[in-house]
């Protein structure tokens, strides 16, 4: 298998549905003649041309807002928001609107719509450009949120929220993009709503998702040389949430780290914590541990902003505080 | 339009006067829930444009969507039962008063969120035009939602992209309580579509047939031009919704525009034009109070939606999650 | 003591705090001529004028963005939003902003912001305008949260916040304000961030807010009945979260079930728990119990819509369970 | 003006030049983090806009803000410090580049949500004028934040309330790459204002002295009459931040732009008009270098802010949370 970095693989599943599918087109901020702010759809702009890849002005309520307008309507829009933290605008009618629309209105019709973007800090972007808020975005019932680590999730699980019926946040990760990792030639699906064990170990359960799974696949690596052997599993959809692989791992190891980068209250571990007290709360040996952000408006100055996000250590020390 | 044509469309008006009317009365009683707004005074809007339309238009509007459901050819009953809550409602009881929607008949609801629904109209005109159909996607809203974000992002792409959009901005003078001038920094609103180079009107809304003319216009305009703004002077009768202790107003404002009632000014219309005879027009309308009370047994003897109805609304998919209310 | 209404109890709170100093002012839809549409205002226009009652157009991200300006140009602006579920379009104005503006700039300046606003379900208002997204804003450090539940803490914490020089998100709840309660007739503040205990028991602590703290006081009549006491934690504050007096109880009582009315998911009830075991791990003798709103978009017909909602035998079956 | 101001603003505009390209520099160094969108090209836009305010005059921007600080009286080495993360800058290292603010130099900020803080500046003269203070809101912004929902609700309560802002686009052809008319349905922006009844014109933006002139009367009508906008044409002659492609736009085009450089013109007019002769505007112009130098050193000197310096930017009040990081 090809070893292809995240860029890439997002790169190819957006390109291969294209192709698949008249009715898939893409929507954003700088989508077209400038490829993408990641690069992600580059060369798009010449090959599908304009009706396809249709720059929009910056104006992120009527992006998300056309799109499932286009939806209802019957195509498939991949609509990009440029950053996370610029769903906050179309905040509306991502979790008002789409999120609700089929419901709403009885089941007449569908939403098949996945909305693009890209959370994370550690960029020294401060304050506004630095969140990894995707906790706010599962509590509405109505979307499906994914948030792929690997390569290899974020090209097979893409490809399956373009072909889904249902409206789904696609969150990526801006210092991801780089990471490398192997992803078959051939076309493939992954699941959405199946949580997946990406390390096998049998003395404590490390749950992550996105760029914490791998900062915990190192942390895991520097474990391991202390006897240390942690299971990995990996949410990498954060609605629907499936607990069985979770609970699973947790039933043998009896003890849970769990791992996030955005803030620690109210934020993914909080739920999934809850969730492993209430079903398997007699396999419980040690307190659940999170490791999160600090809850701070991120800082621009480097090593605070550091200071203030999870780091590998912070899940050795937590692990170890455990075990 | 033809003799025909003319009185369907006054049945048309007569028929949401009455829903209208049947639906307060069913408020008090308890028997509908949530928020109800009113069409009462503005019938020649909805009547007048959507009678311009072909089939293949979609509609959008506002929470202020009952009259706008009849005129799109929704069948009262359905539109009854919706306000019960039931099964049989256009939304199968999920979306009440304020969120009725039927595709079939190009009539994509009923929305909410003050603007929110403008984005959408957009993005359908680009579906439309994306697969080369010529389609007009005609969006209503009201006055107070030309000061939110959604008007302008949504006006202004649907210019770019040259959207086959008829935006339909249906001037009632109020948006709740707040009058246009305390609320918009132009009482002229066509003229913000000229912010973003789109031809526009402003058009008498009491009488149907005007309303109906411009509206041919327009879509003629839209289909094979792009977009175009209507604002339609018209006025409420009623509260901006049930409950509203109507201070900012006076009975006096409202009796003036009373004297203008849109169903009264095409009864004299097709009575003097001789369309139709007193007979004819008194007929009609029984006929109409007929078919009210017919809707009202059949919402209330129609079946409530299920727990199980409800989940199948929520996600198309699979949905794996132990917790999930199955 | 008099017994009031929450309405009135809020409105006595911002009539007091507008009379005692000049640079407190309302704005936001129908708050003047119409008098709030909750009719909490009613009368302010008359007394106070146009100028420190202002009547907004139908626009809540210059709502709250133009209170924010206000607010840092040194005001102290009470930004009215008419429900919560209008707050999603001024998200970006109160988590991205409001929340982070002072931080950001060093702390140059002061952000004397209070967002009321109104959340709920129960009315058959459907899915866009039934929400109770607390949690949602809760996640945000910058932000504090309150929600009171009696009419003595509305007015109470409602001054504290317009006295306040951090930004708040005051949320109340469209059903409780016919509720009374006593309230005393002089100036009195209550502190922001502290957990109260509303009803003393030894059996099972309910942690709860809101309008689920009248459920849950409810259902504790009705559990006595069985003798079986509950103590009632009001969080009042969602951020801070003030676990103290939750501890307290858990270690008396050893059991816990948190009521919401939002969301399971991500929702307030995940945090409580996470932190219940973090912090008492030692203490536990059942599983916490999470009495909270089913997962859908909530519907307009009545029956499905109080189906979904969480209801006093949710809570006291949640209690049955587990004592 | 006089000849004295003159030269002062000549010299800021050569030092908010040279900061740039000491930043881009730094960029590349790595001692710099976070996206930079420099100001090249744009000079005469700060500089003649700023020279015309009174100090009680209020200023905001978007995130291509240092130009701005300097024009708004911050010294260098405060926007190099802020720069560079440090204790010492505008911002005490927690805004970077993007999130700078003075407010004792009524400089506000600095923002980096497209649009978000034209409703800030809307506040700020609603506070002003709840004061009974003249002062007037200078509020800064690019094209291409003329299409978002702010923008549009901003500009309305502006004229609703008739609040004392000056609006200012800096109209630089691009928001990103994308071209003005590929995301504006007006390429005229200022005409936009008509849409809010907002007087407005259109200035040549590479003459600071013009630029000036029409800042001046602007100022004047919007302490006097309420809110004015005003359209300034202009250029960016770097990419939009570090390491734009630039593919949306040619060398030639640049290089066509480059000839109308604001800096060259304005010494030519200096000289030209006899108001400075070519030493002394040589010795400006070392006199700046040096100020850079020295504005690095000091930045790269200061100290770090720690995190108790962060954490008390958070909260004013107390904060009982067992879990906050204190
Ligand atoms: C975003 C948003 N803000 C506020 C409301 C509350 N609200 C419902 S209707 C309405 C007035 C709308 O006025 P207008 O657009 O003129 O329509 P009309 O009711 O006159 O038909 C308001 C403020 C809402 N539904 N959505
Ligand atoms: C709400 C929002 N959407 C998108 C962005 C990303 N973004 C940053 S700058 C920019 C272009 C802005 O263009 P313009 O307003 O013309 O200002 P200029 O950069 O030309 O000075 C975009 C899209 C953002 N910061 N905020
Ligand atoms: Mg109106
Ligand atoms: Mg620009």
């Amino acid at each position: 298998m090809a070893k292809i970095t995240m860029r890439e693989a997002i790169s190819q599943a957006l390109w291969e549905e294209m192709e698949r599918d008249e009715s898939v087109f893409i929507m954003g901020e700088e989508v077209g003649i400038w490829g993408g702010t990641y690069a992600v759809t580059r060369g798009f702009y010449d090959h599908f041309g304009e009706k396809r890849v249709r720059d929009t002005p910056i104006a992120e309520m009527v992006i998300v807002g056309a799109a499932n307008g286009a939806a209802m309507a019957g195509l498939r829009p991949v609509a990009e928001l440029m950053t996370i933290n610029f769903a906050f605008v179309a905040m509306d009618q991502i979790v008002n609107q789409a999120a609700k629309l089929r419901s709403m209105f009885g089941g007449q019709f569908t939403l098949p719509l996945v909305i693009r973007t890209v959370g994370g800090g550690g960029r020294q972007l401060a304050a506004t450009h630095s969140q990894t808020p995707d906790a706010v975005f599962a509590h509405f019932p109505g979307l499906k949120v994914v948030a792929p680590g690997t390569p290899h999730d974020a090209k097979g699980l893409l490809k399956s929220a373009i072909r889904s019926d249902d409206p789904i946040m696609f969150i990526e990760n801006a210092t991801l993009y780089q990471v490398r990792g192997e992803v078959p030639e051939e076309d493939y699906l992954e699941p959405i709503g199946v949580s997946k064990v990406q390390r096998a170990g049998d003395d404590v359960t490390i749950i992550t998702y996105s760029k914490m799974l791998q900062y915990s696949l190192d942390a895991a690596e520097e474990l391991a040389k202390d006897g240390i052997e942690a299971e990995i599993v990996d949410l990498r959809t954060l609605r629907p949430l499936d607990m069985k692989p979770v609970i699973d791992s947790f039933k043998r190891t009896n003890r849970a780290v769990i791992v996030e980068e955005g803030w620690r209250s109210y934020g993914v571990g909080a739920e999934v914590a809850a969730r492993l007290y209430e079903e398997a709360f007699d396999y419980i040996d040690a307190p659940i541990r999170r490791v999160a952000q600090k809850e701070v408006p991120l800082p621009y100055n480097q090593a605070l902003e550091q200071e203030a996000l999870p780091q590998r250590e912070d899940i050795i020390e937590a692990v170890k505080g455990i075990v | 339009m033809d003799k025909e044509n003319m009185l369907d469309l006054f049945r048309e008006m007569v028929l949401i006067r009455h829903l209208e009317e049947r639906a307060a009365e069913l408020y008090q009683e308890g028997k509908i829930g949530g928020f109800l707004h009113l069409y009462i005074g503005q019938e020649a809007v909805a009547s007048g444009i959507i009678a311009a339309r072909e089939p293949r238009d979609r509609i959008l509007t506002a929470y202020r969507d009952h009259g706008v459901a009849i005129a799109a050819g929704i069948e009262a009953k359905v539109v009854m039962a919706e306000l019960l809550g039931k099964k049989t409602g256009t939304s199968h009881g999920f979306g009440g008063s304020m969120h009725m929607a039927d595709v079939d008949k190009n009539y994509w609801g009923g929305h909410a969120i003050v603007g929110s629904h403008l984005p959408f109209a957009a993005g359908m005109a680009f579906a439309d035009q994306y697969r080369e159909e010529d389609n007009v996607t005609i969006c209503f809203f009201g006055d107070g939602a030309t000061n939110i974000g959604f008007f302008h992002e949504a006006l202004n792409l649907s210019a770019v992209w040259d959207l086959p959009v008829l935006w339909v901005c249906e001037n009632n003078q109020y948006g709740m309580g707040t009058a246009v001038k305390r609320a918009s920094a132009l009482e002229e609103i066509h003229k913000k579509a000229d912010g973003y180079g789109i031809p526009n009107s402003r058009v008498e809304g009491m009488d149907v047939m005007k309303v109906y003319e411009a509206a041919r216009d327009a879509i003629e305009h839209v289909r094979n031009e792009g977009p175009y703004f209507l604002e339609i002077m018209t006025y409420r009768y009623e509260g901006h919704s049930m409950g509203d202790p109507e201070r900012y107003r006076s009975k006096e404002e409202v009796g003036q525009w009373e004297e203008n009632d849109p169903v009264g000014i095409f009864r004299t219309f097709l009575l003097d034009g001789g369309h139709a005879g007193e007979d004819e027009l008194n007929r009609l309308e029984e006929g109409v109070i007929d078919e009210i009370q017919e809707a009202v047994k059949f919402a209330e003897e129609s079946p409530e939606p299920t727990w199980e109805d409800l989940i199948n609304t929520v996600y198309v998919e699979e949905y794996r999650d132990e917790q999930w209310p199955r």
